[in-house]
């Protein structure tokens, strides 16, 4: 049904359809929550729709930008409306178009207060979010980037928690802090090549110094969103504090942007020096892994531990990135390294799934209780045995079980680490351990004993409207554990082409 | 003296005529007509743009015509500067109507010295000599005094006048200084001259450096920046909303125009000096502006600081030297003088009658109480902090772009890094807005017309960063970028 | 001899009396308004050395218009003083810190 | 039906069952979900022995069929596949079999349970896991099944997930699984590495060129890359097959129902990492080091735990040290390359422990799941066929001749005694001993259980949960379907051993699956001595095992049969000993101690420290107060004074004018 | 020239006294005098230096008005001097200390390396007996400098109207005129037409 002319703006139709949607359910107004609610059920579902050719006219053969949109923006500063995406994109497209009617269904009930402004900002954070995933142009993706965070900003702060001021201005500066020396570095980057087109750009020669220095400005961009120790202590507070939604996406996307800045811009742009300063990146990955680790065992808000299990896993992210230059320098070929690439790619979609899950778990019993700590909780299996079914589930693919999505990631890039360095797998895999432990100590205390409170007592099991969301999820997590060829399929190309790039230098 | 010349300040003139025929007519209202001053003024600045977008002398490429001995220069900056004054003008008359009529000020006087001043920008834009540049700064200078007394039974109104009034005469004094020296190292008051005297006999004389650096306090402090920022948080605060909405946009737009010209067309050749000096005072201004707004709780004086701030980076913008930065510095001052209507025609707003709305904690809940003008301010706030596509974020970045080119990268980092930590106080603004309870429900209403300027200034914010490639374009050809 | 050094030196000494004097009268402000005169008459000195010894009468112009915006400084600061004076019922600079932080 | 299907069929079918079992539990009901996933596993079963039956006329070759490909990352194919060869026909057969056996077992077993539909949807979800993981074709499912047992392990174990006993116990079965899981995935990291293919076929055939590569590990170590791939490949197979000192887990299992302690903590899972051993014995037999440190973690474990269930009174966990021990007798063999006689022994063993368990159960259920021991006692005469039963299983695990365990432990044991790994004389020593204590704590379960006086009260009226030696019915026998799994359960107990030794372990039935080399061939050795199955038995009068097992029956019978005194007294006078069997060494308190309460607190320090404290109070909070005070005091300077004013701007011109005119020129 | 040294010097001493005394005097009416005082000295050495029309505006307009204007507003208000000067002497030595400052530094450039010296100008030779200065500035001031002249106009004009903005204020209780009133009066407002019944004669 879908032809070549639409193909041609399908990227601007998949950003602007949620942003201009927006405003229609701006206008629906906050006495009408229905109206508002079903416009937005509607604004994202055909958003998601309408993103299915991204996935089955996707052209898995090459690593060129497909569905390409180029339009000049700002001519006078060179700056373009410039829109592709190849195989690391699309799939994260997929991702959020997916979470975007999620959200809108997820936030249905509990959301009471402006539900128009709510349900308006989920749409608007969809259309940036896909936007910063196919911009080609430098300041578009920056654009994108950084407008994220106003949606996000608010909805912390309007539907959060408590603490929610807190979390959300501080949510708010540790990002705008690490990208501003992005800025700084695009803006170099222009200067240097005379435009914003980050495809140009990867061709561009640099000086080492110049690369360094670009390297750390990306570096405190994505660092931070991903997050990485130790610029990672905005996610506990900010997910904690953020209704379920913003959670999910906070967690289901947002975090993916940062891993997918450092394959769109570190490695490819400064391959000198990611590959110089890789031990950094690799080192930190490995803290993230371990360390994070730990400190997740010791959380006592079931939010906040699966903050901490997000950094831990994106641990994995960068890992399985940076890993190929250790590769490369120990054994002078790549072999081994697309599989360290791929594997993270993995490991951000299928943590997006599991992540979102689980913060919809939560928010399922946070519904009914309204507490997130643990020891409010246990038993809760006896009166939900339905909710307690997808959230061992959820809680089990976290760990890594083989069979969900969760192992892949972490198989591909355990398995490319130890290419590069005993040691690097050794940490990694305590991930096996450390990620069971948290994860089912949860399950321990929350979804099995007996029931220990009256609150308990009374809980209802999930509703057909639950259900359907943690069941899509389920399935989504299973079908990407069982059967992750399509999704790598829709990698390879792009991954080859990658480390192509990234093993010649760059210096001139 | 011919016909021609007068035709090329018809701007200016037809101004100065309104501002007297608008004295006089009033003369002749009753108080429930006084209406018809508005419609005036309004009449006034829209037909000034027109008669400005005109621009007759652009032909076979010429891009700038003199007259009156030099003392007067038309040129496409210029015109983009006066254009853009007159919008703003409109807003701030469409604003200031309501604050006056709310608070019973309302008088022929506030629109006769705002017209006045506006004069005195065009003038001070227009400028091509010492003499006129010190003439328009003055006419501007003398009905501002005037417009933050204006509130007569107004303790800090007066307090923050007097205060203004010192300091302006002493950073007047001190710039007369400068002038004197460069006078006398030139022999001239006329800038192409100037500049041709400097070119004859080098850059590396010490009396020129000394003119200099008067020059540079006279500037600095017509942009406010530190350390000769001190009268803005008062004057802010102190003076009525309706006179700041005024100070705080327009007559940097003069500002900006006479650093240009002065620094640039004038005393170019010594680039090399002001450029180090520049840089001083812009790190100092972002620095100590974003500090200070942190601890503010009175949304008038903590949009000083943020002034303060914003001039610094629009010192960045002009100490590269380059055409890119002047484009990049102007259009920063642009977006800024759109940016600080919009904010202070929000605390205008909020005024109940007769109580200002001065306190950060007025803003409380404001989502609740009408989300439309909340989601404006956000916007406002949300540009100021460079957020992008607020338009805040495109000045900033032309800003940086020419600094960096320029190879001060430090200065580019330290700017973006206090740029973040002034994010901290937009933000606040915001948490007051939306994450608060409102403190009073009672509901905003405004007239139509303050409603619809609102909007506009909203879109500006909104549609000049998105779509802000002819803003920009228009910017940079001003310089020939 | 007369050299353009001795009236530009004097301008300078009352440039920085004047200067002085802002800083010193902290509790007068007629005193101030009175220094800045003093600045402005500093200015004017320089002016009228520099045109006398450039042959150039264009500095002497300038300050043809320095005294007339002076005049008029002089008349819109003391009606200011005239409406502090009335709102506060003093103009002791020392006592004018309301506006503050 | 092409030979595919069917073998896609046989995981396939227990899986639909669990799923139909499991997720429509409401719509298919009790009958309705025992219906199904017994007619899966039954199925499965068929097919399984009737690829069996075709491999055993030799109609089938071995197979090697791609089911799908999971993923081609960097050239390398990772698939899902099935290796069908005799290994993994004998495996399946068992597992099937077991499996089937507890399906029908529990329709009795757990008759009262609120989660009926569930248990079977588990234990069927455990057939299509553990068929998964024998039938693989390559490391990646292997882990696939490997974990997936462990998952529905945990699950089973936490069935009853208000007792809190029992998830305690789950978390720390699927946690020390992950230990040794761990390990497992650098082994397969290892393999990949080495071979760049995880497919066995591949992995084996270039073996031989692995022998003199070396891993070299940051920090100046060279290690042999075989040895490191097969200690961590071990090191997986400790965790599952519960190897000291990652046993901890199994005696805590049981606090799961009984089938599944039968199921999973006997018969199969557990023996997971034998069977993994066994398959990959291409790759343990070149490197004598890891079989050696294979061999003595086998002799330790079978030892130890052995002695660990003479003073155990839960009759389950008598049965589950039982099972550690055995377990650790079929790593030795694996360690002495006896990888066929391991997996008789896995074999046998799986009926008889299965036929333990069960029947264990079915006291339980007559106990009204009391399962202490010191409160049973003549049960004899209440339930005759569990009895009976009950004395097939113990005498086939204490390897009384003809009995299916004596043929596996006895060539265990043989094969032991000819071995010349280093090392090897300890595991003699180890095993012997071992039979002594099998049949010490054999036979003392036996005799608690089912003779002596009754210690037990039947008083009518003592409620839902009355204390401890109290019943409120008198124990009586278990029903049908109880009775007909032990008894089709005895029934290969008995024979199994007498039946298959010969094709097993002599008749070359698993050369096709495993390789020894020539050096190491211990079973080839025996081979020459063996003459028939029967001949062997009787050959065993005359060896030390026999007389040690009967040892162990003689004092067995003395101390807890005839004089019950002497147990007290050998108690009281070995207190230190006994404290230390009683407490199992003291592995549980001090990995609770500092690897459970350890690793906890470390993450409260490095949470409230570290993170909280230092990096977003310290540098995050921090810097944001930095910014605060200094912001606080700038705004200060704004006095609110003209001459300050005044003065700052003079200060200012003064500064500029100091730097450029004095310094400039 | 020796004499004009002289009077240079003479009228700079009184200047520069002048000039301090404003700064420090306790009476703002002093101040204002000295002011005078200084100012008078200026239009004296400005005549040494040939301006002579400035000098004479400077006496006549400056100190003839806005002196004047100065004085006005000094007696007008109503100050009470005594707290005026207090805390004076605390600062002095902070104001001299920034005033030598600022000397030092303006005279440092001022005095070096004969900028200024007349090498670099040499003294003019007067002016000739027939020269006007008051006609040079003249004719500059209304061809060259037409537009700041006008702007001078437009300054004052906003002086004018600033002074009466800010001070002037309907007092309750005065009678003042009202213009706009005037202007606008209409005819009916003023006139009254009053009918009358027109007188019958008596008797009828």
């Amino acid at each position: 049904m879908m032809n070549g002319t639409m193909n041609g703006f399908l990227l601007s139709i998949l950003i602007w359809l949620p942003l201009l949607g927006s405003v229609a359910v701006m206008v629906a107004g906050a006495h009408r929550p229905t109206m508002a609610k079903g416009l937005a059920l509607l604004i994202s579902s055909a958003a998601f729709l309408l993103g299915l050719p991204l996935f089955f006219s996707f052209d898995t053969s090459t690593a060129a930008m497909q569905f390409v949109e180029l339009r000049p923006w700002i001519e006078t500063f060179n700056i373009q409306y410039y829109l592709g995406v190849d195989g690391f994109s699309a799939p994260l497209i997929l991702l959020t178009l997916f979470f975007g009617v999620l959200v809108v269904i997820a936030g249905w009930r509990s959301i009471q207060k402006n539900v128009n402004q709510y349900m308006a900002a989920f749409l608007v954070m969809e259309g940036l979010m896909i936007g910063v995933f196919c911009a080609l142009d430098g300041l578009l993706f920056y654009v994108f980037f950084e407008a994220m965070l106003i949606p996000m900003f608010l909805v912390i702060g309007i539907w959060g928690g408590p603490r929610r001021v807190y979390a959300t201005i501080k949510f708010f500066l540790y990002t705008f802090l690490g990208s501003v020396f992005m800025l700084i570095g695009l803006i170099y980057l222009y200067i240097q090549s005379g435009t914003w087109d980050i495809l140009a750009w990867h061709e561009m020669p640099l000086s080492f110094n110049a690369q360094k220095w670009l390297f750390l400005g990306f570096l405190a961009a994505f660092a931070v969103k991903i997050p990485m120790f130790p610029v990672h202590t905005w996610l506990p507070d900010a997910h904690v504090e953020a209704p379920t939604g913003g959670s999910v996406i906070l967690a289901a996307i947002m975090l993916k942007i940062g891993g997918y800045g450092f394959i769109r811009f570190s490695l490819p742009i400064t391959p000198d020096a990611s590959a110089a300063l890789d031990w950094l990146v690799i080192g930190l990955s490995l803290i993230a892994v371990v360390y994070i680790g730990f400190v997740a065992l010791a959380q006592q808000d079931m939010k906040k531990l699966i903050a901490y299990s997000s950094i831990s896993h994106m641990g994995f992210v960068t890992l399985g990135l940076f890993i190929a230059f250790a590769i490369y320098r120990n054994t002078g070929g790549v072999s081994g390294a697309a599989l360290g690439v791929e594997g993270a790619m993995v490991q951000m979609i299928s943590h997006g799934f599991i992540s979102g899950a689980l913060f919809l778990t939560v928010g399922v019993l946070y519904d009914r209780v309204h507490s997130r700590m643990i020891k409010d909780y246990g038993g809760v299996a006896n009166t939900m045995p339905w909710f307690a079914l997808f959230a061992v589930f959820f809680l089990m693919a976290n760990s890594g079980l083989p069979g969900t999505s969760g192992f892949v990631g972490e198989f591909m890039v355990i398995l490319s680490s130890f290419q590069a360095n005993f040691w690097f797998a050794f940490l990694a895999a305590l991930t096996l351990i450390l990620g069971a432990a948290y994860s089912l100590w949860l399950a321990k205390r929350v979804i099995f004993g007996a029931v220990t409170n009256r609150e308990v007592q009374n809980l209802q099991d999930i509703n057909s409207r639950e259900a359907l969301v943690l069941g899509t999820l389920a399935v989504a997590i299973l079908v990407v554990g069982l059967w992750p060829q399509p999704l790598v399929d829709m990698l390879q190309a792009s991954v080859d082409h990658l480390l192509q790039h990234i093993v010649q230098s760059k210096v001139i | 003296m011919n016909g021609a010349q007068m035709l090329l300040a018809a701007p200016e003139f037809w101004v100065l005529v309104m501002a007297c025929v608008i004295m006089i007519v009033d003369l002749f209202l009753r108080e429930e007509r006084r209406g018809i001053i508005h419609m005036l003024a309004m009449l006034t600045v829209i037909f000034a743009a027109i008669i400005t977008l005109r621009a007759d002398y652009l032909v076979d490429g010429v891009q700038s015509v003199t007259a009156f001995k030099n003392s007067f220069i038309r040129d496409p900056m210029g015109d983009v500067l006066k254009v853009f004054s007159f919008v703003i003008m409109g807003l701030v008359f469409t604003y200031s109507k309501f604050y006056l009529r709310s608070f019973k000020l309302f008088r022929a006087d506030f629109y006769t010295l705002s017209l006045f001043a506006l004069l005195g920008v065009m003038l001070l834009i227009s400028a091509n000599s010492m003499l006129m540049i010190y003439l328009g700064l003055e006419l501007i200078s003398l009905s501002v005094y005037a417009l933050v007394a204006f509130d007569r039974d107004s303790g800090r109104g007066s307090e923050s006048a007097m205060k203004y009034f010192v300091l302006g005469s002493m950073a007047s004094g001190m710039l007369l200084y400068g002038m004197s020296m460069i006078y006398g190292a030139t022999g001239s008051l006329v800038l192409p001259d100037i500049a041709e005297a400097i070119h004859a006999q080098g850059s590396d004389d010490i009396l020129l450096v000394f003119g200099l650096v008067f020059v540079v306090v006279g500037i600095a402090f017509k942009f406010g920046v530190v350390p000769f920022h001190m009268w803005i948080p008062d004057v802010y605060e102190g003076a009525p909303p309706a006179t700041v909405l005024f100070i705080s946009s327009v007559p940097k737009l003069a500002a900006f125009a006479m650093a240009y010209r002065f620094l640039s067309s004038g005393l170019g050749d010594l680039h090399i000096h002001w450029q180090a000096m520049l840089a001083s005072l812009a790190v100092l201004s972002i620095v100590l502006g974003n500090l200070a707004a942190i601890m503010q709780t009175n949304i008038k004086r903590m949009l000083a600081y943020s002034t303060i701030s914003h001039m610094g980076f629009v010192m960045l913008g002009l100490l590269p030297g380059t055409s890119f930065g002047f484009g990049a510095s102007m259009y920063y001052v642009i977006v800024y003088g759109v940016m600080s209507v919009a904010s202070f025609g929000m605390v205008i707003l909020l005024s109940a009658r007769g109580v200002e709305a001065e306190h950060l904690n007025d803003f409380k809940g404001l989502n609740q109480r009408n989300p439309f003008y909340a989601a404006i301010m956000g916007l406002v706030m949300f540009s100021m902090a460079g957020v992008p596509p607020m338009v805040g974020f495109f000045a900033k970045l032309m800003v940086l772009k020419a600094v960096v080119e320029a190879g001060m990268m430090w200065l580019a980092i330290t700017a973006v890094v206090f740029a973040v930590i002034g994010a901290f106080y937009y933000l606040r603004v915001i948490k007051y807005m939306y994450f608060d309870e409102p403190e009073n429900e009672t509901t905003i209403t405004a007239p139509v017309d303050f409603g619809a300027a609102l909007t506009l200034n909203g879109i500006m914010i909104l549609g000049l960063g998105v779509f802000s490639s002819s803003l920009i374009a228009i910017c940079m050809t001003s310089f020939g970028a | 001899m007369l050299t353009l050094a001795h009236f530009l030196t004097l301008g300078a000494i009352l440039f920085s009396l004047s200067i002085a004097g802002i800083f010193i009268n902290r509790k007068n402000i007629i005193i101030l308004l009175m220094c800045i005169e003093l600045m402005l008459l500093a200015v004017n000195m320089n002016f009228v050395a520099f045109s006398r010894f450039l042959g150039n009468l264009d500095g002497q112009i300038f300050v043809f218009f320095i005294l007339t915006v002076a005049a008029a400084e002089a008349g819109i600061g003391l009606a200011i003083l005239v409406v502090l004076f009335r709102n506060r019922q003093t103009i002791n600079v020392a006592e004018l810190d309301d506006l503050k932080g | 039906m092409s030979l595919q299907t069917t073998l896609l069929l046989i995981p396939l079918l227990p899986l639909g069952g669990a799923v139909l079992a499991g997720l429509f539990r409401n719509q298919v009901g009790r009958v309705g979900s025992h219906t199904v996933t017994i007619l899966g596993v039954g199925l499965s079963f068929a097919l399984s022995a009737w690829i069996l039956m075709q491999q055993i006329n030799g109609t089938l070759e071995t197979v090697n069929i791609s089911v799908y490909t999971w993923m081609i990352s960097d050239g390398i194919r990772f698939q899902v596949g099935f290796l069908i060869d005799h290994l993994t026909t004998l495996m399946m057969c068992v597992v099937t079999f077991v499996s089937l056996m507890v399906h029908i077992y529990t329709i009795g077993y757990m008759r009262d349970d609120p989660g009926y539909q569930r248990f079977f949807s588990y234990i069927a979800l455990f057939t299509f896991s553990m068929l998964m993981l024998v039938m693989s074709n390559n490391f990646m499912q292997l882990f696939f099944g490997w974990e997936a047992v462990g998952l529905v392990s945990y699950l089973l174990i936490g069935f009853w997930f208000n007792k809190e006993s029992a998830i305690k116990a789950n978390l720390k079965a699927f946690l020390v699984n992950r230990v040794g899981d761990f390990g497992f995935l650098l082994g397969i990291a290892a393999v990949l590495l080495t071979f760049d293919t995880l497919d066995y076929a591949e992995v084996f055939a270039q073996a031989g060129t692995a022998v003199d590569q070396t891993l070299s590990v940051p920090g100046g170590m060279e290690w042999n890359m075989l040895t490191f791939i097969c200690v961590c490949l071990f090191i997986g197979a400790m965790g599952k097959s519960a190897q000291a000192p990652l046993h901890v887990w199994l005696p805590d299992s049981m606090e799961g129902p009984t089938p599944i302690s039968a199921l999973i903590h006997a018969a199969t899972m557990v023996t997971a990492g034998i069977f993994m051993v066994a398959r990959m014995s291409p790759l343990f037999e070149l490197s004598d080091a890891a079989l050696s440190f294979v061999m003595l973690t086998g002799a330790v474990t079978a030892l130890s735990m052995g002695l660990i269930g003479i003073v155990q009174n839960d009759v389950k966990r008598v049965i589950a040290y039982s099972t550690l021990s055995q377990l650790g007798y079929m790593t030795v063999a694996l360690g002495v390359s006896a990888y066929s006689a391991a997996i008789f022994h896995l074999m046998t063993h799986a009926f008889f422990k299965a036929l333990l368990f069960l029947g264990a159960g079915s006291v339980i259920i007559a106990m009204h799941h009391e399962q202490d021991m010191r409160y049973m006692g003549g049960l004899r005469k209440y339930m005759p066929v569990t009895w009976l039963t009950a004395w097939v299983g113990t005498l086939a695990l204490v390897g009384f001749p003809f009995f299916a365990g004596f043929y596996s432990k006895d060539a265990i044991i043989e094969a032991v005694a000819d071995s010349h790994r280093w090392g090897s004389s300890v595991a003699y020593f180890a095993v012997v001993a071992g039979v002594l204590i099998t049949a010490i704590y054999s036979f003392r379960l036996l005799y608690l259980t089912f003779h002596g006086k009754e210690r037990f009260e039947v008083i009518h009226d003592s409620g839902d949960h009355p204390p401890s030696g109290q019943l409120a019915h008198a124990p009586k026998e278990s029903p049908l379907v109880v009775t007909i799994p032990l008894i089709l359960l005895a029934i290969p107990s008995v024979v199994i051993g007498w039946m298959t030794i010969e094709p097993v372990l002599f008749g070359g039935w698993l050369e096709d699956s495993i390789f020894v080399l020539d050096k190491n061939n211990v079973l080839a050795e025996l081979g020459e001595h063996f003459h028939g199955a029967t001949a062997m038995a009787l050959h065993s009068v005359n060896t030390l095992p026999f007389w040690l097992m009967i040892t162990g029956l003689a004092l067995a019978t003395l101390i807890y049969l005839i004089r019950p005194s002497i147990a007290d007294t050998v108690r009281n006078r070995v207190p230190f000993l006994y404290r230390l069997l009683d407490n199992k060494y003291y592995f549980d308190e001090f990995y609770q101690k500092f690897f459970a309460h350890g690793s906890v607190r470390l993450g409260r320090i490095l949470w409230h420290k570290a993170d909280a404290g230092f990096i977003d109070n310290g540098m995050v909070n921090g810097s944001a107060r930095v910014v605060e005070w200094v912001a606080a005091r700038v705004r200060r300077w704004q006095t609110g004074f003209l001459y300050d004013y005044a003065f700052a701007m003079i200060i200012g011109l003064i500064g500029i004018l100091a730097v450029w005119v004095m310094m400039a020129p | 020239m020796i004499v004009q040294e002289l009077i240079f010097y003479a009228f700079s001493l009184v200047m520069v006294f002048a000039a301090i005394a404003v700064v420090t005097v306790r009476n703002p009416i002093y101040a204002v005098l000295f002011l005078v005082l200084a100012f008078f000295s200026a239009a004296g050495i400005w005549m040494l230096l040939e301006a002579e029309f400035l000098a004479i505006i400077l006496v006549v307009v400056y100190v003839g008005a806005v002196m004047v204007l100065f004085l006005f507003v000094v007696m007008m208000l109503d100050i009470n001097l005594v707290p005026l000067k207090e805390g004076f002497t605390r600062y002095l030595p902070v104001a001299v200390l920034v005033a030598v400052a600022m000397a030092v530094e303006l005279l440092m450039v001022l005095w070096s390396r004969g900028r200024f010296g007349a090498s670099m100008f040499p003294v003019p030779a007067p002016n000739s007996s027939d020269y006007s200065n008051t006609r040079e500035l003249g004719e500059l001031l209304y061809t060259n400098y037409l537009l700041p002249f006008e702007v001078a106009g437009v300054i004052l004009l906003v002086a004018i109207i600033a002074a009466v903005a800010l001070t002037l204020r309907t007092r309750p209780g005065i009678k003042t005129q009202d213009p706009a009133a005037q202007v606008r009066t209409r005819r009916d407002e003023s006139v009254r037409l009053v009918k009358m019944k027109s007188e019958k004669p008596r008797g009828t």
